[in-house]
C-alpha cells in the first residue's frame, strides 16, 4: 500500500466522518456546521480525482453558499426542535438502516466491478474541441456539447427564484427580501467587509475567464461574486434590491434569454437548435457566459437572501 | 484497492446515510440535510465513473464532469426552495413539523429536487 | 520528494480531522464556529501541497476559493451566532 | 496600565484631528483643505487602488494581451466597489517605516506561533489565562480595527472587542508585558501609516 | 541547486506539519473557547506560511511564487479578522452565562 493510497483513506475517512455527525448529531445546528466542513472538505476529493472544475464548484456553491443557507435557516429555526413523540419508533430505525445499507453495499458493489478501461466519452469530447477553440473540455461540453442542460439548468435557477418570492406575505410584495441588517460600523465584521469584496471581486472575474481554457468558469465566479455581495449586505454596507425593480429582473432573465436566442438564431440560420457557426463559436460561448456570470451572480445572491420581507419604501 | 475505489466506497456509504437521515430524522431542515449528503455522494459517484474513463489526455471524463457542475448548481436552487418553504411554514404556523396527525416522517420531504 | 510532501498532505489532513473533534464537541456555539477557519488553514495547506504532489497548478485556484468562501462561511457563523446569542443590538434587526 | 507616548519623527507635536479622516484632506497643518486637493486625493487614491487590482489580477492570471477585456472589467469593478466601500483618505504614510512594520510583525507572528507551540505541547500546560484592558490612542473605526488586526497575531493576545472606549485583549499569560508590546506596535503602526 | 530547493522545501514544510500538530494540540487541550482560539490562529497561520515558504522553490514560475504568498496573505488577513469576530462572540456568551 503506497503513501498516496493511505492519505487517501485517510481524506475518505475524514469525510465519512463528518459525513456520519451531520446524519447522528442531535442538535440541528451541530448537525449544520458538520455540513459545511463536509462540503468544504470534499472539494479536496475532486481535486484527487483529477475534476478541478467540480472541486472550484462544490467549494463554493456546495460548501461556501450552500452551507450559508442551511446556517442562516437552522439559526432561525433554533428554538423549533421537535419533541421525543415525533421521532419515528425503533422499527423504522430499522428497516431504514436494513434499506441504507442495501443502497450503500448495491453502489459499493457496482464501485468495485466496475469494468476498468470503463466507457468514456473523453476522446470525442477532444476530438471535437477544434469546434469552439476553447482549451477547456469541461467548458466545451457545458456550453456547446451539452448547451441544452446548461440552458435548462439557468431555468431552474430562474424557476427557484420565482418560486421563493411567491412565498412572499402580500404585505411585502415587491419589497425587499431578507432583514435589513445592522453592524457597528466600527466593527472588526465592517472591516473586512469593506476590505474583501474588491479582492474577491477579481477573483471571481479571473475564475470567470480562466474558464475559457483552465478549470474555472461562469458558476464558480457567479458564486464568488455573489459570496462578495452577500458579505457587503451581512455587514449593513449594501441592502438587497427590491424585488419589483425592472433592472434586477433584466438581470435574472439576461443568461437564459441570451442563450435561448442565440440557440433560436442557430435553430433559424444555423445547423440545429443551439448551434454555433465554428467562426463565432468562441466569441458567442464568451457573450453568453458573460450574460450568465451576471445572471447566476444574482440569482444566486438572492436565492440565499430569500422571500421579500420589508416594502420596497423601506 | 487504488484511491479511486476508496473514493467510490466513501461516495456508496454517503448515499446510504444520506438515505438513512432522509427517512429517520423528523425535522425538516435535517432532511433537507440529509438529501443534500446522498445527493453529493450520487456526484462523487459520477466522479469516480469519469476518473475510470480518463482518456485522452484529460485526468477526468469532461461529460460526467459537466453533468455534476449542472447537478450542483440544480441541487442547490432545490434546497434553497426547500428551506424557503420551510421558513415560511414557521412563519405562518410556528412550528416546522410535517406530521398533522399523519404517520411521522412518511415520504413528505420538502426538498424539491 | 512526492512521497513526502504526501506523507505531509496525510499528516495535516490528519491534524486537521482531530481539530475538527475537538471544535465540534463544543460545548458552545463558538466553538463550532471555529471549524470554517480550520478548514480555512487546513484545507488551503493541503490543497496548495496536493497541486505540487499531482502537478496540477490549477488546484491552487481551488485553494484561493477556498480561502475567500471559507471566511465567507465563518463570517456567516458569527452573523448567525450573535443572532441567537443577543436578542437585540448589533446583530441583524427587522426594521419596517 | 501606562499611555506610552508615541514616538514623534519630527512632524512636530501629535494633534489627533478624527475630522481629517472623512474629508480626505493632505496631512495636518498645511491649510490646503480646498475642493481642489479633496479631488486630488481621490483621484490620487483612486488611481493607487487600480495599480494594486492590476498587480492582483497579473499574479493571477499573468500577462496576456487576450486578458485585457476581462482584466479591465475587473479592475474597473474591483476599483468601483472599494472606493463605495472604503471611503479614501491621506495620511502621511514612510516606505522605510512600512517596511520595519512588516518584519515586526512577521517576527511577531513567528514568536506567536512558537509561543502556543511550547505551552501546547508542554506537560504541565503553562497558561494563566485573563483579559487585560488596552487604552488605544488610535481613533475608532478603521484605524482602529487595523491595530486589532495587526495585534491579534502579537503572541499571546486575541483582541475581543471594546469596552468603555478601551480595547480589551484576553491574553494567554497575564503576567507577560502585554501592554508594553502593544504600545510598541501601535508606535510602529502610527510610524508607517497614520503618521498625520 | 535541485538537491537544495529540496532541502528548503523539506524542512519548511516539515515545520509547518510541526506547527499544525501544536495548532491541534491546544485545541484538544486547552480548557476554554478563547484559549483554544489562540492556538487555532497563531499555530495554523505560521503552519500555513511556513507550507507556502516550502513550496515556493518548487513553483514552477515567479508568477506561482507570488500566487502562493497572496493565498497566505488572504488566510492571514481572514484568520486575523474572523479570529476577532469569534472572540467577541465568545466573550459575550461567557458573560450571558
Amino acid at each position: 500500500m503506497s503513501i498516496a493510497t493511505i492519505f487517501e483513506i485517510v481524506l475518505a475517512a475524514v469525510v465519512l466522518g463528518l459525513g456520519i455527525w451531520t446524519i447522528v448529531v442531535r442538535e440541528t445546528y451541530s448537525a449544520t456546521v458538520g455540513y459545511v466542513a463536509y462540503g468544504l472538505l470534499v472539494a479536496l476529493i475532486w481535486v484527487r480525482l483529477d475534476a478541478i472544475d467540480v472541486a472550484l464548484t462544490e467549494a463554493a456553491i456546495g460548501g461556501g453558499l450552500g452551507g450559508v443557507l442551511l446556517l442562516g435557516a437552522a439559526a432561525r429555526l433554533r428554538d423549533s426542535e421537535p419533541t421525543v413523540a415525533d421521532a419515528p419508533g425503533k422499527a423504522v430505525r430499522v428497516c431504514a438502516a436494513i434499506l441504507s445499507a442495501l443502497t450503500a453495499a448495491a453502489l459499493a458493489g457496482a464501485v468495485l466491478v466496475l469494468p476498468d478501461p470503463a466507457p468514456t466519452l473523453a476522446p470525442a469530447a477532444a476530438s471535437n474541441a477544434w469546434a469552439t477553440s476553447l482549451a477547456n473540455p469541461v467548458t466545451n461540453v457545458l456550453m456547446a456539447f451539452r448547451a441544452m442542460d446548461t440552458m435548462l439548468e439557468k431555468v431552474v435557477l430562474l424557476l427557484a427564484i420565482i418560486g421563493v418570492w411567491s412565498l412572499t406575505p402580500d404585505s411585502a410584495w415587491g419589497g425587499r427580501p431578507g432583514p435589513r441588517h445592522q453592524a457597528d460600523p466600527h466593527s472588526v465584521l465592517v472591516f473586512l467587509a469593506r476590505l474583501l469584496p474588491p479582492i474577491g471581486i477579481v477573483v471571481g472575474i479571473y475564475i470567470f475567464w480562466t474558464g475559457a481554457n483552465h478549470p474555472g468558469g461562469a458558476f464558480q465566479g457567479g458564486a464568488i461574486l455573489a459570496a462578495m455581495w452577500l458579505l457587503a449586505i451581512m455587514a449593513g454596507l449594501a441592502d438587497t434590491p427590491p424585488v419589483r425593480s425592472r433592472w434586477l429582473r433584466l438581470v435574472l432573465i439576461a443568461g437564459p434569454g441570451l442563450f435561448l436566442v442565440v440557440g433560436l438564431a442557430g435553430l433559424l440560420f444555423g445547423a440545429a437548435f443551439l448551434s454555433y457557426p465554428p467562426a463565432q463559436a468562441k466569441p458567442l460561448i464568451l457573450g453568453i457566459e458573460v450574460a450568465m456570470i451576471l445572471t447566476i451572480a444574482a440569482t444566486l445572491g438572492l436565492l440565499l437572501a430569500g422571500a421579500p420581507e420589508r416594502s420596497a419604501r423601506q | 484497492m487504488s484511491g479511486v475505489t476508496v473514493f467510490g466506497l466513501c461516495a456508496a456509504a454517503a448515499v446510504g446515510l444520506g438515505l438513512y437521515g432522509l427517512i429517520t430524522n423528523p425535522q425538516p431542515l435535517r432532511k433537507i440535510i440529509a438529501f443534500n449528503l446522498l445527493g453529493s455522494g450520487v456526484f462523487l459517484l459520477f466522479g469516480i465513473v469519469g476518473r475510470r474513463g480518463a482518456a485522452a489526455g484529460v485526468g477526468n471524463d469532461p461529460v460526467p464532469q459537466a453533468l455534476v457542475i449542472t447537478g450542483v448548481v440544480v441541487a442547490f436552487s432545490a434546497t434553497a426552495l426547500a428551506i424557503a418553504l420551510l421558513l415560511r411554514l414557521f412563519q405562518a404556523t410556528g412550528s416546522t413539523t410535517l406530521s398533522n396527525g399523519a404517520p411521522p416522517g412518511a415520504g413528505s420531504t420538502p426538498s424539491g429536487g | 520528494m512526492t512521497e513526502f510532501l504526501t506523507a505531509a498532505v496525510g499528516f495535516i489532513l490528519a491534524m486537521l480531522a482531530l481539530g475538527l473533534v475537538s471544535i465540534l464537541r463544543g460545548p458552545g456555539d463558538a466553538d463550532r464556529m471555529m471549524a470554517a477557519q480550520l478548514i480555512g488553514t487546513g484545507g488551503i495547506a493541503t490543497l496548495l501541497l496536493l497541486g505540487t504532489v499531482a502537478n496540477l497548478p490549477a488546484a491552487i485556484d481551488v485553494a484561493l476559493t477556498l480561502a475567500l468562501l471559507a471566511t465567507f462561511a465563518s463570517i456567516a457563523f458569527v452573523k448567525k451566532g450573535l443572532s441567537s446569542l443577543e436578542a437585540d443590538g448589533s446583530a441583524s434587526t427587522e426594521t419596517t | 496600565m501606562s499611555r506610552v507616548p508615541l514616538l514623534a519623527h519630527g512632524t512636530g507635536d501629535m494633534v489627533w484631528l478624527p475630522i481629517e479622516e472623512s474629508n480626505m484632506s493632505g496631512s495636518s497643518g498645511t491649510p490646503d483643505a480646498n475642493a481642489g486637493v479633496i479631488a486630488g486625493g481621490f483621484w490620487w487614491s483612486a488611481t493607487s487602488r487600480a495599480a494594486w487590482f492590476v498587480c492582483l489580477w497579473l499574479v493571477l492570471a499573468g500577462a496576456d494581451p487576450a486578458d485585457i477585456p476581462a482584466a479591465a472589467a475587473a479592475v474597473a469593478a474591483a476599483t468601483w466597489t472599494s472606493l463605495r466601500l472604503l471611503e479614501p483618505r491621506t495620511a502621511r504614510r514612510s516606505v522605510r517605516a512600512i517596511g520595519q512594520l512588516v518584519l515586526l510583525f512577521l517576527y511577531h507572528s513567528v514568536v506567536a506561533g512558537a509561543d502556543v507551540a511550547r505551552r501546547a505541547l508542554d506537560p504541565r500546560l503553562p497558561l494563566r489565562p485573563g483579559f487585560v484592558a488596552y487604552p488605544t490612542r488610535l481613533s475608532s473605526g478603521i484605524r482602529r480595527n487595523v491595530f486589532t488586526t495587526l495585534t491579534s497575531l502579537l503572541p499571546g493576545t486575541v483582541p475581543t472587542g471594546e469596552e468603555n472606549g478601551q480595547l480589551v485583549y484576553h491574553c494567554l499569560d497575564v503576567e507577560q508585558p502585554m501592554v508594553a508590546e502593544l504600545a510598541a506596535e501601535e508606535a510602529a503602526l502610527v510610524r508607517a501609516l497614520y503618521n498625520d | 541547486m535541485s538537491l537544495l530547493r529540496d532541502i528548503i522545501t523539506i524542512v519548511a514544510v516539515s515545520a509547518g506539519a510541526f506547527f499544525f500538530l501544536a495548532g491541534t494540540v491546544g485545541l484538544l487541550r486547552f480548557p476554554d473557547t478563547l484559549t483554544r482560539l489562540h492556538a487555532l490562529t497563531k499555530a495554523d497561520n505560521l503552519g500555513l506560511g511556513l507550507v507556502v515558504l516550502g513550496l515556493l522553490p518548487q513553483a514552477a514560475s515567479l508568477r506561482d511564487g507570488f500566487k502562493l504568498v497572496s493565498i497566505w496573505l488572504l488566510g492571514l488577513l481572514a484568520g486575523a479578522t474572523v479570529s476577532q469576530l469569534i472572540a467577541r462572540a465568545a466573550r459575550q456568551g461567557e458573560s450571558a452565562r
